[in-house]
């Protein structure tokens, strides 16, 4: 059964060793849990990429066009000549067209948030509710015991004022 | 952040602010109880009484079919401008003294822009086929006219309002997941929900931190967007004293200006009714008075130049209509919006009025109130006086149309008194960010 | 301790299997509604067969409703008109018994409207006619209805699918149909 | 290929202004100043034709006026040396008429005969045509109508009666323009001068309004608007009215 270890930490510097520590000895990827966003991060863990830009970009691109799209193929499929203007009237189109790509770009944003942050969450994921507070909390999953008394020794020793064992649920 | 007694800690910003949903003072029911009767009786009665015998239960008549509704409707969307636009301007040029306030001022731009979209549907005379002007797909095969700046005004508030929404929501999820470990009940539930089972992970944070980002990107731009296109819904016409270049600008600037003055009297209603004392201090006060001292000038600057302009052209309709303004019949309305908007915020200039309260509430108040004349103005007087002397015709207000004014800032009382209850109205973490980080106590448990 | 939002889910079951139920409810009734209880064939004074007489016995349409080729209205037939046969044929039954009983009063027999359009839309019978458009296109097949009921839904998209379809001249000008 | 053709047919073609070569005919009306006399039977007439509500004396004073064309007066110098000066005003049909584009549902918008058309029962109520037109001809129902008893039998079933919140406007009697379509469809020809009349043009005893299709260059109203004349009310503001003045040629002047 895959359980996971938590070390609960006082301050986010702490934290981030102890979480270089467990990485290095070649745990898999810890997890930092905290109250704020804490920098210094991708330092420790490496790198991270975020797929949101592009989830952005696209879905503005995709607003503009179907913007423009949407104005103008809806004047041509019922014609209604007004205030003696072409039917597909570009000015006033592109206004429709800029809205248009911040709503889909916005729209966009929360789609890949969601995906790339992996919410909502609907199978159980470990949480320590103290870290929602003061406490900085690195987990990493164990596949024994062994791996566990390793990780809590790490956790200690990196300064940990607690380390919690937590069953996996799934 | 800067607190006097002892400094402040991370678990004591949740207390406060859970504190602060779940803790419910007789004061705030009384409050909403009288907001609630205030919105029923002098909006909903009179709408209803509207809606069954026409738009004539207002005092609107035939050169001045726009009245109080419209400009209530402009002063609403402008209300909305400063919240998310303001937050998002400070969040990108990373500003610490935002992270107190941002979370209502986000509130005010949701709220008004509902109350803005409300005072659209008291103002359309046959409000229940609105939905003809969203293009869907439907049996007539008829679409909306996508030419038309009121069209434009419906995509781009649709958008704000949805943009406000997601930006306000995104910005609270963190502090929902602190607040969900915090309640019991209906509460949690409410919480467990809304903050879709966020743990606080290092992927999480660089996530939402990317996102927000990207967000408060895009609403800028958005915000500018949305008070030019409500601009052009006068401008885009051919009638002197409306069609004006300026209008765009001086709608953005204007729209800012009364809404940052809206911040300032909801800071202190929330500081002194809410207990936010450590949150929101001095220092937010004489920031937003230096923004909007510098925001009147920009708005006296315009004014200037749109009299300015109008004089110096001196074609004999824009002539007539500065005339008009400077010396007919609203022209005391006219003074007093010089006065209150132009001239009073002058004291801002005072650091002593910056950072003490009341004359800032009082101020902002002021503002305000300039501010709703400025856009009742700006329908009263130009239509009242178009090409057609023999169309002249004034325009007052009906018993109607000021009570559903009264209603509608009953009702969004009304829908922040639910949010104070709902969202926390301090941003959790973002506060405990500007907050002194922990350090290494090696050995010490006492924390 | 871990977290999920499925629990909440879970206790939020019966409140959103109510929401859904009440949704589905209220837009099965409005369908409901808009086709079940709108009387799309009113009973009339007179059982007034359709089948029997332009099925059965073959009578065109325009014989009766003689307006139709060259005015707006299609026309309801006198009682002249019907009198004009039933003075001869069958004259026991107890349905012409009561025509005849309109026809020595001397007053018009109340039909009900089963087409009607509403007030702000100009459809003009003429035109159609003329056009060679079946009387059956938008009043269905009312030779085999014993009484008449309402087929087509006469909204606005069924003009105008015919008109685009047949490329009516200014057929989609809105104030062809509207007034 | 034919896709992409039709699409670039389609284009250009929806990218060209509108202008009266698209148009069936082109309805115009003259009103020449020299003969009108102010008289306001036009306005009656007006009103009995088109369904037109009497809104009383009280709404009237609080300027909740129904006239589809009204009678501008302008007084100049004081009694007894008052000079009164008149023009008929009403719907001008503007070919570029600002209060067309304005309309977020469509409601008005430039039909076949070139007119400037209103669907009342498209219209939401917005009210922003009436105030981007510089005419101020556009009327807003500000609640529902009604006629006393004898007065409702001579409603005109070819006209809707408006209900609360829709706009309405002079539409050139377009019910007689339609019926003179329809006559001319059967024949199997084009309007004919002088065959279709709004009711203004009808009852006017000067003949100071002439009504016709300017497309057709022999009509009445063609030879009337090359007057010299002949000008725009608010020319100035670009809109290209339907319907030209033709100035009064006053004696003092002369």
């Amino acid at each position: 059964m895959v359980s996971h270890a938590i070390g609960l930490f006082h301050d986010p510097e702490s934290a981030l060793h102890a979480a270089g520590q467990l990485k290095s000895a070649g745990f898999a990827q810890p997890e930092i849990m905290s109250p704020v966003p804490i920098h210094g991060v991708e330092e420790v863990l490496g790198p991270k990429k975020s797929v949101i830009k592009r989830f952005t970009f696209f879905g503005g691109i995709f607003g503009a066009l179907g913007g423009f799209a949407l104005a103008a193929g809806t004047a041509v499929m019922y014609l209604h000549p007004t205030g003696g203007r072409p039917i597909i009237t570009i000015p006033p189109f592109l206004i429709i067209s800029y809205e248009m790509t911040i709503l889909c770009g916005i729209l966009a944003t929360v789609l890949g948030f969601l995906i790339s942050a992996r919410l909502p969450v609907f199978r159980e994921r470990i949480y320590v509710p103290e870290t929602a507070v003061d406490k900085f909390g690195v987990t990493v999953p164990c596949d024994s015991d062994e791996q566990f008394s390793d990780a809590e020794r790490i956790l200690e020793q990196a300064g940990a004022e607690e380390v919690r064992r937590l069953g996996d649920p799934s | 952040m800067s607190s006097e007694q002892k400094p402040m800690q991370y678990s004591d910003v949740n207390d406060d602010i859970v504190r602060s949903l779940v803790v419910t003072g007789r004061k705030y029911y009384i409050t909403l109880a009288i907001a609630v009767t205030v919105m029923v009786t002098c909006f909903y009665f009179p709408w209803f009484y509207q809606l069954y015998y026409g738009i004539g239960a207002a005092g609107m008549n035939n050169p001045t079919v726009w009245g109080t509704y419209l400009a209530s409707f402009i002063f609403w969307i402008g209300l909305s401008h400063s919240g998310t636009l303001l937050s998002c301007v400070l969040h990108i040029t990373n500003s610490e003294w935002r992270k107190a306030m941002y979370r209502s001022a986000e509130a005010m731009t949701l709220f008004s822009l509902l109350v803005a979209v409300t005072m659209v549907m008291v103002h359309l005379g046959r409000p229940w086929f609105i939905h003809w002007a969203a293009p869907y797909p439907n049996q007539m095969e008829l679409w909306p006219n996508f030419r038309s700046p009121l069209l434009f005004d419906v995509i781009a508030i649709t958008t704000y309002l949805t943009g406000s929404l997601i930006f306000i929501y995104m910005g609270s999820i963190p502090d929902f997941a602190a607040v969900r470990d915090r309640t019991s009940g209906w509460r949690y539930h409410l919480y467990v929900l809304l903050s879709l089972g966020w743990r606080g992970t290092d992927t999480e944070w660089h996530r939402l931190g990317w996102a927000y980002t990207f967000l408060a990107v895009l609403i800028i731009p958005l915000a500018v967007s949305v008070h030019s296109i409500v601009s052009w819904d006068f401008a885009m016409s051919i009638v002197p004293g409306l069609h004006q270049t300026i209008f765009a600008p001086y709608f953005v600037v204007g729209a800012i200006y009364s809404g940052t003055a809206g911040i300032v009297t909801v800071m202190f209603v929330l500081r002194k009714y809410m207990n936010f004392e450590h949150f929101i201090t001095k220092i937010h006060f004489d920031n937003l008075g230096k923004l909007l001292l510098l925001l009147s000038l920009l708005w006296s600057y315009i004014n200037i130049l749109e009299l300015f302009t109008a004089w110096y052209g001196g074609t004999s309709t824009e002539y007539e209509q500065l005339r008009y303004k400077l010396t007919g019949y609203y022209s005391p309305l006219y003074w007093e919006m010089i006065l209150f908007c132009a001239v009073a915020p002058l004291l801002l200039i005072s650091k002593k009025i910056r950072t003490s309260f009341v004359p800032m509430l009082i101020l902002s108040i002021v503002i305000n109130i300039g501010m709703y004349t400025e856009r009742f103005l700006i329908i009263a007087t130009t239509l009242s006086r178009q090409y057609l002397p023999e169309s002249w015709r004034l325009y007052t207000p009906s018993m109607v149309e000021i009570s559903i004014l009264v209603g509608s800032l009953a009702m969004f009382i009304t829908l922040f008194l639910l949010f104070v209850k709902i969202f926390p109205s301090v941003s959790i973490y973002e506060v405990k960010e500007t907050m002194p980080k922990p350090q290494k106590k090696n050995g010490d448990r006492s924390w | 301790m871990n977290v999920s939002i499925v629990p909440t889910l879970r206790v939020l079951r019966p409140a959103a299997t109510v929401a859904l139920v009440g949704l589905i409810g209220i837009i099965a009734g409005f369908y409901a509604n808009a086709t079940l209880f709108t009387d799309t064939s009113p009973e009339q004074p007179i059982a007034f067969s359709h089948k029997i007489h332009a099925g059965d016995n073959e009578v065109p349409c325009l014989y009766c409703h003689v307006q139709a080729r060259r005015s707006i209205s299609a026309g309801v037939p006198s009682v002249n008109k019907c009198m004009g046969c039933h003075l001869e044929v069958a004259t026991d039954r107890p349905q012409i018994r009561l025509l005849a009983n309109y026809w020595d009063t001397k007053e018009p027999i109340p039909w009900i409207k089963v087409h009607d359009l509403p007030d702000f839309v100009h459809f003009t019978h003429k035109r159609h006619v003329q056009a060679g458009i079946e009387c059956q296109t938008c009043h269905g097949p009312v030779e085999t209805m014993a009484v008449v009921s309402r087929e087509a839904p006469l909204k606005m998209g069924l003009c105008l699918n015919c008109h685009k379809d047949n490329a009516v001249e200014n057929g989609t000008d809105c104030w062809t149909c509207h007034k | 290929m034919s896709f992409m053709d039709r699409f670039v047919s389609g284009w250009r073609k929806h990218r060209q202004a509108a202008t009266d070569d698209d148009f069936d005919y082109a309805w115009t009306m003259s009103i020449d100043l020299d003969r009108c006399t102010g008289c306001g039977a036009c306005v009656t007439a007006c009103q009995a034709e088109n369904n037109i509500p009497l809104v009383g004396e009280k709404e009237l004073a609080g300027g909740r006026e129904m006239q589809w064309i009204r009678i501008e007066r302008y007084w100049e110098g004081e009694y007894p040396n008052a000079k009164l000066s008149f023009i008929p005003m009403m719907c001008q049909h503007c070919d570029s008429a600002p209060c067309e584009t304005v309309c977020p549902v469509s409601a008005t918008y430039h039909n076949q005969d070139g007119l400037n058309t209103q669907i009342y029962n498209r219209c939401i109520g917005t009210r922003s045509c009436a105030v981007y037109c510089p005419y101020e001809v556009r009327f807003f129902n500000y609640y529902d109508h009604h006629w006393p008893a004898p007065l409702d039998q001579q409603l005109n079933p070819d006209v809707t009666v408006r209900e609360k919140g829709v706009m309405e406007k002079c539409t050139f009697c377009i019910q007689r323009i339609r019926q003179a379509k329809d006559h001319a469809k059967d024949e199997g020809r084009r309007v004919a001068d002088g065959e279709v009349q709004p009711a203004c043009v009808q009852t006017c005893p000067s003949e100071a309004l002439v009504f016709g299709d300017r497309k057709d260059p022999n009509s009445n109203v063609s030879k009337s608007i090359n007057d010299p004349r002949a000008y725009h009310v608010l020319g100035e503001l670009n809109t290209r009215p339907s319907v030209v003045y033709l100035k009064k040629v006053d004696a003092d002047v002369v």
